[in-house]
């Protein structure tokens, strides 16, 4: 997958960090933690979706340093949501990260979601509407 | 003092496993009364191999060399940081629950070291809810274990989350996977 | 045993495995397991297992029914149901389903009531329904077998109600529905007589018989001539059925039979609980177990002090130097008698004092004894021998058990 | 058997009274996990007026040498057929309920002699209500008890009859009369 | 006693006497007693009362909040109130009123879930009302300071949910409703600060200042710099606030104070939990109770590990001989220090290992220990003076204890 040096490394990551609220499949428990399965690619498909998942608070405060935490990104988006992963995708790098998880979202994750998804294609915003903050 | 030293230290076979090294829950006597215990005391009976570690406990094997230990021992090496009551003795398993309970999705997860591989797993606490209480096995064990700023290694909150109820039965250890040398 | 076994695995991967799990890798890893995962017990159970009740009346709220299987050598608890503020237990022989008779309050011990039969499946242990009891009379009492009763062919359940004017429910366990409430005035319990009708044990030492029709309406009432002096030698109100036939003990030491198999409970001849009549028949002391006792000093003593096993011999915790005010304290013997005959066939040494007793199913039935610490002793009932103790805070304050059909 | 004699009988300083001559609620040990007691430690003790008879619970005083005893001891002459948890453990008294439960309207009577006059006061065993159970001094005595035939004379029934909630929390035993001698 | 007492009398009364009670009624007869006689309370209790918070594993739908006066020779359980599943507890110092957050099932530990609120008054221990949670998000976890506190003026309370997503509702206790939910991602707790607002401590080692209005709108968020490595030396989610400052102790054995006095929570200074600063200034040793400690080898360690006295101490359980796995377990000594100077001013010895340590009001305070038994004992805070034990069954898993306003 792009931008996943080691995918085993990064599914470990994803369990040892995301998956006990999460649950293993990222379907989540709405609307607290929304599922992230089959729209979290979405996101790199609307404007400011892509800085968004480096600020909201389940990215930003992983305990991993910023290039396992590009790497578990990018693995979580080619395996929860592959379907809608744009094929001119660049992978997020450790800068990347880095610099979105010093400015992390709070209480405000909820509403710059629900912007984002608005922004969505009609097809799937309408089919999986869940707002959340938890992440 | 002294005479109240007397009354009240009277030794009594204990509740759980009291090592030193394990958290409140461990240091919960829980005996009715003003019974006191001597931490001392469970602790050498495991490890002399004398049973569970709990009395009125019978020891418990995975018929797997590879998997060693007594999982209804709080001693038993996936427990490295379980805090509950232990499903292995309540009609459950090490990774299963008890008939009627449902396992919780959502969980926190922490790694511990298999004595018989080295190898340290990735072990997801499922707890199990939906009846009352188990009341046996009584185990508090926090490698690794973090505040509540951090939930998904904190093992002081409920994980009774996602299911019909919330009501607390008992803990798991299953293991999710190996984690990767470091 | 864990790190003796690792020792030995490192010696057959050689020196190098010293160097720690560096070379793990090359060794096989235990696999992922699958959640979620959850037991499920069969729904006949076997003749080893046991219900055991806890009252927990330190978290009255929060009672419960273990099942045990006192057999095991391992792995004896296998599941629990709830059981909250004074409840009831029974089960089904004909339907893989058990009952709690239980209440609660909106706000634990406070608010809105709401007293319900709880449905429990044998094999997956859920909740599979609950007839809600209108009017909040059901019977807050410590376990006693008269309360809570089926009908023969478990068609009915008759529950005890106190409030404390004296009644019992019959409930429709078919349709899941009351479908009767009949007036025992000065009378309590509810024991299952041929077809439709129940017993009850009255305040002036007689019986009264309640027969009911196949809708549970009232048929008749009669009440026997009274046959027990309460003052005197009070008849315990718990009673050990054998073959419709139920044995309750005095507090003064004598059994009084009451025939249930009837449609009209049939009041026997009292008995004497004694060595006695047993020594006069030595052949017939089957274990080799009997002592001679001092006499006049033993009394049954106990919460569920009796028992029987399915050749229909009768278990009664007695206790040493006893008077009539340690009916309820438990004993430190148990004797075994043979309930037509009248006499003692065994006797079984405690390893400690119990309150309760319960013999499971079978050939070669086991005997569980509640201790003190309420852990629960096993022994061989033919025997006598002790098998194992089951325990580690599995039960609080336990009044009762039930070994399971 | 030897074994495990040695394991789970090592004595603790126990739950309540644990007078030989007392009820099945007197032999609970209620020791989770496995504890066991022997019933003369606490006697003795309480014997040798070293206390009340249950551990962490302080000896009380009526005040008044014509109603003798410790109110806080399971051997306090009113109790001579109590079943439950001392309401004068619990924040109430021998004959008063702890704040915010309410005292049932509806009992069962006794009759127990007072050491101090020899008269035979007839005591209503009111029970207190509508808070959890006290859990603190557990007593049982069953002098004159009777079956569940002659409820006003029984003390295995939950007396909280007529009150708001049925929930248990302790028992107290309040003089109502003198009985008449016979 | 009864029978030495009797025999005095019938010694006053003559040999008469011995032929029994048949003389008594020459004697004054006790007063018959009034019915129904319930107790009440001071509406404001004394510096010497404790609220003492019992979870009860053993029954997890029966926990129960006792109030205690830990100075009073005996008669020391005033009261109880109830605490249903993993409650949390806090008092108001304006009004005679406590809270306890709840949460319930229409069957014991199945069925329909009702989280509130409920409110008792001190003096007569009813629940005057309650507030329902609308939702059920209410954090189910052991008792931590940070989960229920109330603005300074005690309009507000500020209450951490948990689904696991992380929010805080802000509950307006005057009109006794709920009034927001403020999402706080990623971190936790909701220490009140000045005027209305709160503090959450973060899972990336910050802490997040939330500012309301009078409405409890929303008005700010503010995250600090992350000041705390939660990998290498977390600091406890649980801190003692004194004069506004929480002090946080660290698993490694140090400091972290966090200022939320003002409108933001303001990062401190960390500092180490030794007994080498107080060691060079012998002449604040008050009570010549300090001894030289091996150094490195003791860390903070407990449940409620940390409390502090009116003059602003700090005291906090250490366990010899620890690590950082240690950090819930409890230890054999209690450290006091002064906060402001960090130095050591006084260390008790435990007469048994705590998890649990409370501080009462007053000049003259006791501090209130834990033991592992789940009794209390009692010591001088001054002195460290042992004074009694309180318990006899009363608290069967306790973690949480608060002396009273």
């Amino acid at each position: 997958a792009p931008g996943v040096e080691n995918p085993q490394r990064a599914h470990l990551n994803w369990m040892l960090h995301c998956q006990g609220c999460h649950r293993p499949d990222a379907t989540g428990t709405p609307p607290g933690t929304p599922a992230m399965a089959g729209d979290v690619a979405l996101f790199l498909q609307v404007e400011g979706g892509r800085e968004y998942l480096t600020r909201v608070p389940g990215v930003a405060n992983a305990a991993l340093p910023d290039d396992q935490l590009a790497e578990l990104l990018n693995w979580t988006l080619s395996t929860f949501d592959g379907a809608h992963l744009p094929a001119d995708f660049t992978p997020y790098s450790a800068e990347e990260l880095s610099a979105g998880r010093k400015r992390p979202f709070v209480s405000e994750a909820t509403q710059i979601r629900a912007a984002l998804r608005e922004k969505f294609p009609v097809d799937v915003k309408t089919g999986n509407a869940q707002e959340g903050s938890g992440e | 003092m002294k005479d109240f030293d007397k009354l009240s230290e009277i030794a009594v076979r204990g509740l759980a496993r009291f090592s030193s090294r394990r958290g409140v829950l461990a240091s919960l006597g829980g005996l009715l009364g003003g019974g006191a215990f001597f931490p001392a005391l469970p602790v050498a009976r495991a490890q002399e191999g004398s049973g569970s570690g709990y009395p009125g406990v019978a020891p418990q094997s995975t018929g797997n060399p590879e998997d060693p230990g007594d999982p209804a021992s709080c001693d038993y090496w996936r427990y490295c940081a379980i805090d509950g009551f232990l499903c292995s003795c309540c009609g459950g398993s090490q990774s299963a629950c008890p008939p009627g309970t449902e396992m919780s999705p959502i969980t926190w997860i922490g790694t511990c070291t298999n004595p018989a591989d080295g190898k340290r797993y990735i072990i997801s606490y499922n707890d199990c809810c939906g009846k009352p209480a188990c009341g046996r096995c009584l185990c508090n064990r926090n490698e690794g274990e973090r505040p509540m700023t951090r939930p998904q290694s904190n093992n002081d909150i409920n994980w009774c989350l996602g299911t019909s109820t919330a009501a607390y039965t008992c803990s798991t250890a299953v293991i999710i996977g190996v984690a990767l040398e470091q | 045993m864990a790190f003796r076994r690792r020792g030995r695995l490192m010696g057959m991967v050689g020196a190098a495995a010293l160097s720690g799990w560096a070379l793990a890798p090359a060794m096989a890893e235990l696999p992922i397991e699958p959640t979620p995962n959850v037991l499920s017990l069969p729904s006949d159970y076997p003749d080893s297992w046991v219900y055991l009740v806890d009252s927990n009346f330190f978290g009255i709220e929060s009672g419960k029914v273990i099942i045990a299987d006192v057999g095991a050598e391992s792995h004896q608890m296998k599941g629990e149901i709830g059981y909250a503020q004074f409840g009831f237990f029974t089960q089904a022989k004909t339907r893989p389903e058990t009952y709690v008779v239980e209440t609660f309050y909106s706000r634990g011990s406070r608010g809105q009531r709401t007293d319900v039969i709880s449905i429990y499946d044998n094999a997956s242990l859920l909740s599979t329904g609950e007839i809600i009891l209108e009017g909040n009379k059901r019977a807050q009492i410590l376990s006693e077998p008269g309360a809570f009763q089926l009908s023969h062919d478990e068609r009915f359940a008759y529950l005890f109600y106190f409030t404390p004017a004296a009644s019992v429910g019959v409930i429709d366990l078919v349709n899941r529905k009351v479908v009767n409430e009949i007036d025992i005035p000065g009378c309590a319990h509810a024991y299952a007589l041929k077809d439709y009708g129940f017993a009850s044990l009255c305040g002036n030492g007689s019986v009264v018989t309640t027969r009911l029709d196949s809708n549970g309406k009232l048929v008749s009432q009669t009440m026997s001539e009274p046959f027990n002096d309460i003052d005197a030698d009070p008849m315990y109100s718990r009673g050990e059925v054998i073959n419709g036939v139920g044995y309750f003990p005095t507090y003064g030491g004598s059994v009084q039979p009451i025939d249930f198999s009837g449609d009209t409970a049939v009041v026997g001849k009292l008995w004497k609980l004694s060595a006695d009549e047993g020594d006069a028949k030595d052949s017939k002391r089957l274990f080799g177990l009997l002592k001679s006792k001092p006499k006049g000093s033993w009394l049954p003593s106990g919460w569920q002090l009796m028992t029987s096993d399915d050749e229909g011999r009768l278990y009664v915790i007695m206790r040493a130097n006893a008077t009539m005010d340690d009916h309820d304290t438990g004993g430190g013997e148990v004797w075994v008698f043979n309930p037509k005959t009248h006499e003692l066939v065994q006797t079984i040494e405690l390893d400690a004092e119990s309150s309760l007793i319960e013999v499971t199913h079978g050939a070669d039935p086991y005997l569980v004894a509640l201790r003190p610490d309420q852990s629960v002793d096993v022994y061989k009932a033919k025997t006598g021998e002790w098998i194992r103790n089951i325990g580690g805070g599995m039960l609080l304050t336990s009044f009762s058990a039930q070994a399971a059909n």
